[in-house]
């Protein structure tokens, strides 16, 4: 084995010679736990370094510097925040429902890191390769509703109740349309296991890869899921939920300390676990960008693609306003609905058109025609449009 | 734009029941005013403001003005007995000239604004007295513009408009009880503790957390 | 491994339970609640038969619990719906005052 | 003359909420993050719709006038600063001319250029901040804000070398100003001129074509000309539904009638018109300024009748009134012939625009308050005075 | 209209983003303990008394430098009323050796203070000036913002380290006056000698007062 | 390796009691949002026990359709008919003792069936079953039923909002 290889198992084999310890029966298990741990470890940790990133990254946009007084360039941020709010005092409305206010955050942590149990991290890291692994993690998803709607039913608040409502409708309307643009994936790769999916993105064509972002319904498709996973995770312009200058912060208004930690963190695996997942589904996973690229361990891979959804998702942040409920529902089933439709049959096509620049050109035509068509007919629907002004002398 | 004479010769003219008189202001700026009897306020207003000519359609300006009871010092030449005889005596006798408090809209013309430069139009309607329910006509339906004016002299000066919709206290809170725009306003001595509503807030949510469940 | 009895009991409780729910409680909502309860414990069976029966491979238990599924998330929104509605009528979802079917 | 047929332009009625209805009260404020202060919002809610709004106010009161009453002419001057903090220049304006009406004195022509520079400067930052303000209110994280801020600070800058401070300027007197330009300081500020249109295309081009800013702000929070003008709203809210009312050109106050400036008109009256009204009108602004700071003329800066210590004016009364960037900002003032106001009366454009804040969010949604609210650009400081 | 009005933003923002790693004209935020924004020459933020010696005088010359009459106008114009002056009952003189009240007592109450500069204005003496120290945070909040005459005293010198060209007009314009108010007195001495000479040589008074006058800074 | 109980398996008893549990809470506690939420836990748990049947694909749809459709969706109607945190003035039927004695009777005779029935029958080894198998099925052997379904799910999505839609029209109209 190659040093290059052995660096890019090194996990794995990390994982495999602490499990060498154990009795041959139990090392599934240790295996398991390790990669849990491993997981456990790794994510918030990347939480903590993205949020200086995400704080100073912002700063740089609004022409500030951003955080730079706890350690060198302000990278300590995160554990002066950490100590923060763990001494913080946990305040508990006076009226709210004890029980739920407490496993509300619980509830949010563990479905989001149950998550992260399908995201292939790099080759051979995966903690489960089940055969039904996008389906478990939509499943997964599905579930962090809920937490969201206990903490805010339980503050008894009404910014909180009014967030709540706000985040559980907005992320079942999102959820069709994120579903149906992974669908496109699954219908091109045959199947719904994630690894399988980064491993028919593997290729390369002379130095570029075969990832499906690279093709018209790959690209629409990444495009719609991008959109709606913001909507999903409830980051600008879709964090409504939160909006603090609506309902103050949303369903976690009544939180403090510790618990709104929590929720924090929630929010940031979430969206961790969900660019995981378009990287997953579109950018080729832990694959090398060029062919000659491919030395590179492929956990670096991921990561370097994670981070750069992570500033993607921050640039969107530092530059557009918010959408309003009806406008984000209306967005939801008047154009996201439609275009991903469109794009499943796009995609149909596409794979029966046959190899040729043909089958490029009707399905960038097909979809881009739907897009301006779309666009437009919304846009006139509700009159909007740029204006011209007069003067008077 | 027309001179305050002028605009009285016209109401006078249209409104020839209404008591309106001429207030001369001495001052350089010569933004004289027109006093209005309380009675009539409504139906001058209303005409001032649909008059095609003058079209005062924007009430730019309203508050109040308190004029406290004057002591006025006068010699009286009094005939007396003294010594039983009937003598002129000069005698100083003290005069309370009653005082009242006043309300002044400053009216402008936006639908004719750029036709000449145009001072305020200035109306002023007088209370009988300064007691504590003195009362003046609204002129809110007249102009929007006067709701909260009316509502801040209500609470500063304590004057009451009758009609006006929304009669509140807009600036101070609602169980203070003195008027602190008059002149005779004294502050209360200890000015930190004043009963706000939240008591009673907090003996609503008590009596809440004693049911079992909440209402969200 | 556990018997297939067990599967079969837990069915029969909570469809128990669901059928308690569903006759006890006078709030709609609650009532529906019971009745996808009941809905699910015959899924359990249905599954549970499938994985214990003779022809796994064929799938076809697992089909129909699929299949049920789907059309219990149909029944819900719908069930719930006309609550909703008729709440919007009758300012209530209690059963017992449920009387009028006229709007 | 009937009053019978006369329009009546009424308050929206509270309707008598019929039981059982689910209305949710909430109340937006004191300290709700988006009431620019410490206001209150007292709003009932049909789901998110909006069916009732009552403004409250009071929080910030400390009774202004009072205090101006108790004290002289000039003391009250530096509390004028107080009133809409964000326009300190064009607050110390607006009372020098009333009490220039009053006294009737002569304001120098080199004074009256000074007066016209700060208050162009003052209309600029305020208009900048208060489309950044928009922006937080529609959840842009403060980017716009950071960007209007950086431009304010420059401005501030210029402010503080004139006049020592950057916010409380307390800079014009009776008849004048209170001091020199310092040496220098045209040229800087015609630097500073000099890059704004390009602040003002970065503005631009960050939001007016945002497709998210049109559906936010296009179609709501409409506001009628007529209701407008009955409600007494001033300001680039007014210019915004139409109505041509600059008091600039109107009353022909202070020197601007040597500028050639337009007044951007809007035809809709919604938040996006206000939006606009306001870039435009920056843009005006700088224009004026070229001209003013170009056209200075040398000279002396204070009427020499004026006078620091011991100023009485005759008895009387004036009205005097300017377009502060919020709107009509006047001062009413009676003197009784000794050295303090008889009385002083401030008519702050913040609180008159919110007269209809009610009628333009009924049946919108909470969040469209939040823009509304927003877009009528107030000061809790000159609000609640 | 689709969505090319968001990708203009996007680009907007990445150029500033950008921009603020080449441009230093673009951050407009001071780290400020360690940089500071630059001192401008205008800058006013609370009330000094100014005296005339050394920087560093003792508290004693201090008070005896003071310029302040304790003619009481900044505190009658005061808007906020926060300068509280006592007069002396004695008198000593001032800078042109006029015998005058000095302040027993002058208080400015710092946390009451919105530096408006009034009392500057009012002051016929050029006794009170505006200083530019902002760090004037205490533990304190009721005794440690009131200052006395010694916390408010500050030099000449300061006054012109800080303000210089406004205190260059001062002192030209006071040693006009001072020049000015010499030549009278030496007028009215003069006077009074030549009154003194008609009058057969009664010794004069009045110059014991010039004698006595302080030197000027 | 699994340790056992009465010859059931731990982790069987221990979603098994979750189940039941979430069950009963769901049938005896008074506020309807506490209800739901531990209507949840039944749903989790019966997913959980698909798959200790090894029946995976149906564990994750019953989490997707119940946790993340149904659950959600009855909370929402709960909040809507203002149910929500309103404890019921009686919660119980007036026939209540009626449908808890038939309710009972109901799992006393399934129980007796279940029990005398069946033999003890171990489960043969388990199938491999992968989606595509499932998919392929749902294409060849079930795809009328699927297709009845389909068009079972768009009669109800409709006649759900037809239902839940505020009648303005007809305010209008009046």
């Amino acid at each position: 084995m190659s040093l290059l290889s052995q660096l890019d198992q090194i996990f794995v084999l990390l994982q495999h010679w602490v499990a060498g310890f154990f009795p041959t029966w139990l090392q599934p298990f240790v295996g398991t736990v390790l990669a849990v741990v491993g997981i456990v470890a790794a994510f918030p940790g990347i939480f903590a370094v993205t949020t200086v990133l995400e704080r100073k990254g912002l700063g740089r946009i609004q022409n500030r510097l951003g955080p730079n007084r706890v350690g060198p360039f302000g990278f300590f941020q995160p554990v002066a925040d950490g100590i923060k709010s763990l001494t913080k005092e946990d305040i508990v409305p006076f009226t709210a429902d004890g029980l739920v206010h407490f496993l509300a955050p619980v509830v949010l942590v563990v479905a989001v890191f149950l998550g992260f149990a399908v995201l292939p991290i790099g080759r051979n890291m995966v903690l489960a390769n089940m055969d039904a692994g996008l389906l478990f993690f939509f499943a997964i998803g599905a579930s962090t509703e809920l937490s969201v709607f206990m903490a805010g039913w339980s503050s008894r608040n009404k910014y909180s109740l009014l967030g709540a409502m706000r985040a559980v409708a907005q992320m079942i309307s999102y959820e069709v349309p994120l579903l149906l643009s992974a669908t496109v994936i699954v219908m091109m790769t045959g199947s719904l296991s994630t690894v399988k999916i980064v491993e028919a993105q593997g290729g390369f064509t002379g130095f570029l890869p075969h990832w499906y972002v690279f093709t018209p319904w790959g690209f629409a498709g990444f495009v719609l899921f991008v959109i709606a996973a913001l909507a999903e995770t409830n980051r600008s312009p879709f964090d409504l939920p939160e909006g603090e200058s609506e309902l103050v912060a949303g369903y976690f208004t009544e939180y403090s300390g510790f618990k709104f930690a929590l929720f924090f963190l929630g929010e940031y695996l979430g969206m961790f676990s969900i660019a995981g997942f378009a990287i997953t589904l579109f950018l080729g996973g832990w694959g090398a960008p060029f062919s000659f690229l491919g030395f590179v361990p492929s956990w670096g891979w991921f990561f370097l693609k994670l981070l750069g959804a992570i500033a993607l998702f921050i640039w969107l942040r530092g530059t557009l306003p918010r959408l309003r409920q009806d406008q984000l529902m209306n967005f939801a089933w008047k154009f996201m609905l439609p275009m991903t439709l469109l794009n499943l049959v796009v995609a149909g096509a596409w794979r029966f058109m046959g190899e040729g620049i043909l089958r490029w050109l009707i399905c960038s035509a097909v979809l881009l025609a739907a897009y301006v068509l779309l666009g437009r007919v919304l846009m006139r629907h509700q009159k909007l449009g740029p204006r011209s002004y007069r003067y008077a002398e | 734009m027309k001179s305050t004479e002028e605009i009285l010769a016209m109401i006078q003219a249209a409104l020839p029941a209404a008591h309106v008189e001429l207030v001369l202001n001495p001052s350089p700026s010569a933004q004289h005013s027109l006093r209005v009897a309380p009675a009539d306020a409504f139906a001058v207003a209303s005409f001032l403001r649909e008059s095609v000519e003058l079209a005062l359609d924007y009430c730019s300006n309203v508050t109040g003005v308190d004029w406290p009871d004057k002591e006025i010092t006068e010699k009286v030449k009094v005939t007396q007995l003294v010594d039983g005889e009937e003598k002129v005596v000069e005698e100083t006798v003290k005069r309370i000239e009653p005082g009242c408090l006043e309300a002044v809209y400053h009216l402008y013309s936006m639908r004719r604004a750029h036709e000449a430069i145009a001072g305020p139009v200035v109306l002023r309607m007088r209370t009988v007295n300064r007691t504590d329910q003195v009362q003046l006509p609204s002129l809110t339906f007249v102009w929007r513009a006067a709701e909260f004016q009316e509502r801040e002299i209500f609470d500063l000066f304590g004057i009451v408009f009758t009609g006006h919709p929304d009669l509140r206290r807009i600036l101070m809170w609602d169980e203070f009880e003195d008027h602190p725009m008059r002149r005779d306003y004294v502050d209360p001595d200890d000015y930190e503790y004043e009963p706000t509503p939240h008591d009673e807030v907090l003996k609503r949510a008590e009596a809440q957390s004693k049911s079992a469940g909440v209402t969200a | 491994m556990t018997p297939l009895a067990a599967f079969l009991i837990v069915a029969a409780l909570v469809f128990a339970i669901g059928l308690a729910i569903a006759l006890t409680r006078r709030n709609a909502i609650l009532v529906l609640i019971g009745i996808e309860l009941m809905l699910n414990a015959a899924n359990l069976n249905l599954i549970a038969f499938w994985r214990f029966g003779p022809h796994p491979e064929l799938l076809t238990g697992m089909m129909f619990a699929i299949f049920s599924i789907s059309v219990a998330a149909a029944e819900a929104a719908v069930g719930l719906g006309l609550v909703i509605a008729y709440h919007r009528h009758a300012r209530t979802t209690d059963l017992d005052t449920m009387t009028r079917m006229k709007g | 003359m009937s009053t019978a047929d006369m329009k009546v332009y009424r308050p929206p009625v509270i309707d008598i909420i019929e039981e059982g209805d689910e209305l949710l009260e909430v109340a937006m404020g004191p300290h709700h993050p988006s009431t620019h202060g410490v206001f209150r919002m007292d709003v009932a809610l049909d789901g998110e719709r909006v069916i009732r709004l009552k403004p409250v106010f009071g929080y910030l009161h400390r009774n202004h006038e009072k205090i101006a009453e108790k004290a002289s002419y000039l003391a009250a001057m530096p509390y004028t600063d107080r009133l809409d903090y964000f326009c300190s220049l064009t607050n110390n304006w607006a009372y020098a001319l009333a009490v220039e009406k009053l006294a009737g004195l002569e304001v120098p022509e080199r004074a009256e250029y000074i007066r016209v520079i700060t208050a162009e400067l003052t209309r600029i930052q305020n208009h900048a901040s208060s489309i950044g303000f928009l922006m937080q209110e529609m959840g842009a994280s403060g980017t716009p804000l950071m960007y209007a801020f950086r431009e304010r600070e420059r401005i501030l800058d210029l402010f503080e070398e004139l006049t020592g401070s950057r916010m409380m300027c307390n800079y014009m007197r009776f008849g004048g100003c209170r001091v020199e330009l310092p040496t220098g300081w045209l040229a800087k500020a015609q630097t500073i001129v000099d890059g704004l249109p390009k602040f003002i295309d970065e503005i631009e081009a960050l939001l007016t074509g945002n497709e998210i800013l049109m559906a936010r702000c296009q179609g709501m929070g409409i506001l009628k000309p007529d209701l407008a003008i009955n409600a007494g709203v001033t300001g680039p809210m007014l210019r915004a539904t139409g109505v041509n009312y600059d008091l600039r050109k109107v009353d022909h106050y202070g020197i601007y009638d040597r500028f050639k400036f337009r007044v951007p008109l809007g035809d809709h009256g919604d938040i996006f018109d206000r939006y606009m009204i306001r870039v435009l009108e920056m843009r005006e602004s700088v224009t004026i300024l070229h001209q003013a700071i170009k056209d200075i003329p040398a000279g002396p800066i204070m009427d020499p009748k004026s006078k620091i210590r011991g100023f009485r004016p005759k008895p009387g009364e004036a009205y005097g009134r300017i377009e502060a960037p919020k709107g009509e900002l006047g001062f009413y003032l009676i003197s009784d012939g000794s050295g303090n106001p008889y009385r002083y009366r401030v008519r702050p454009p913040s609180l008159i625009n919110l007269t209809i804040l009610e009628d333009m969010c009924l049946g919108h949604n909470v969040a469209d308050v939040v823009l509304i609210f927003g877009s009528v650009d107030i000061v809790l400081g000159e609000v609640d005075r | 209209m689709l969505g090319e009005g968001m990708l203009k933003g996007l680009a907007e923002t990445a150029k500033n983003f950008a921009g603020s790693f080449v441009s230093k004209d673009r951050l407009t935020t001071v780290q400020y303990p360690e940089e500071r924004a630059p001192v401008i020459e205008n800058t006013r933020d609370f009330p000094f008394l100014v005296y005339d010696g050394a920087d560093d005088a003792s508290d004693e010359a201090k008070l005896a430098g003071l310029r302040c009459v304790a003619c009481q106008i900044c505190e009658k114009e005061c808007p906020p009323k926060c300068i509280y002056i006592v007069k002396s009952t004695d008198k000593k003189p001032d800078y042109v050796g006029k015998p005058q009240i000095y302040p027993a007592r002058f208080d400015i109450d710092i946390s009451v203070c919105m530096s408006c500069q009034i009392c500057v204005e009012v002051c016929p003496f050029e006794a009170i000036k505006m200083d530019t120290e902002f760090e004037l945070s205490t533990t304190d909040r009721f005794g440690g913002l009131l200052y006395d005459r010694e916390q408010l005293a500050r030099s000449n010198q300061h006054y012109h380290k800080i303000h210089p060209t406004e205190a260059a007009e001062v002192d030209a314009r006071l040693a006009e006056e001072k020049a000015k108010s010499e030549a009278k007195a030496k007028a009215a001495a003069e006077a009074a000698a030549l009154k003194a000479a008609a009058a057969a040589a009664p010794k004069p008074v009045v110059p014991a007062a010039i004698e006595q006058k302080e030197p000027t800074a | 390796m699994i340790p056992t109980v009465f010859g059931l398996t731990l982790p069987f008893l221990i979603i098994a009691a979750l189940t039941i549990a979430g069950a009963v809470a769901a049938a005896l506690l008074r506020n309807l949002v506490h209800c739901a939420l531990s209507l949840t836990i039944t749903f989790a748990g019966l997913a959980l026990l698909y798959l200790n049947l090894e029946a995976q694909f149906a564990g994750f749809v019953q989490m997707l359709v119940y946790i993340g459709a149904v659950a959600i969706l009855v909370v929402f109607a709960i909040l809507l008919t203002r149910g929500a945190g309103m404890p019921e003035y009686r919660s119980y039927s007036s026939n209540w003792l009626l449908g808890l004695i038939l309710a009972a009777a109901t799992f006393a005779v399934l129980t007796w069936a279940v029990t005398r029935s069946l033999p003890a029958t171990a489960a043969s080894a388990a199938p491999a079953v992968t989606v595509q198998g499932i998919g392929v099925s749902l294409m060849t052997t079930y795809v009328m039923p699927l297709e009845i379904v389909a068009i079972l799910l768009t009669v109800a999505l409709i006649g759900a909002v037809i239902v839940a839609m505020p009648e303005s029209k007809k305010e209008g109209q009046q």
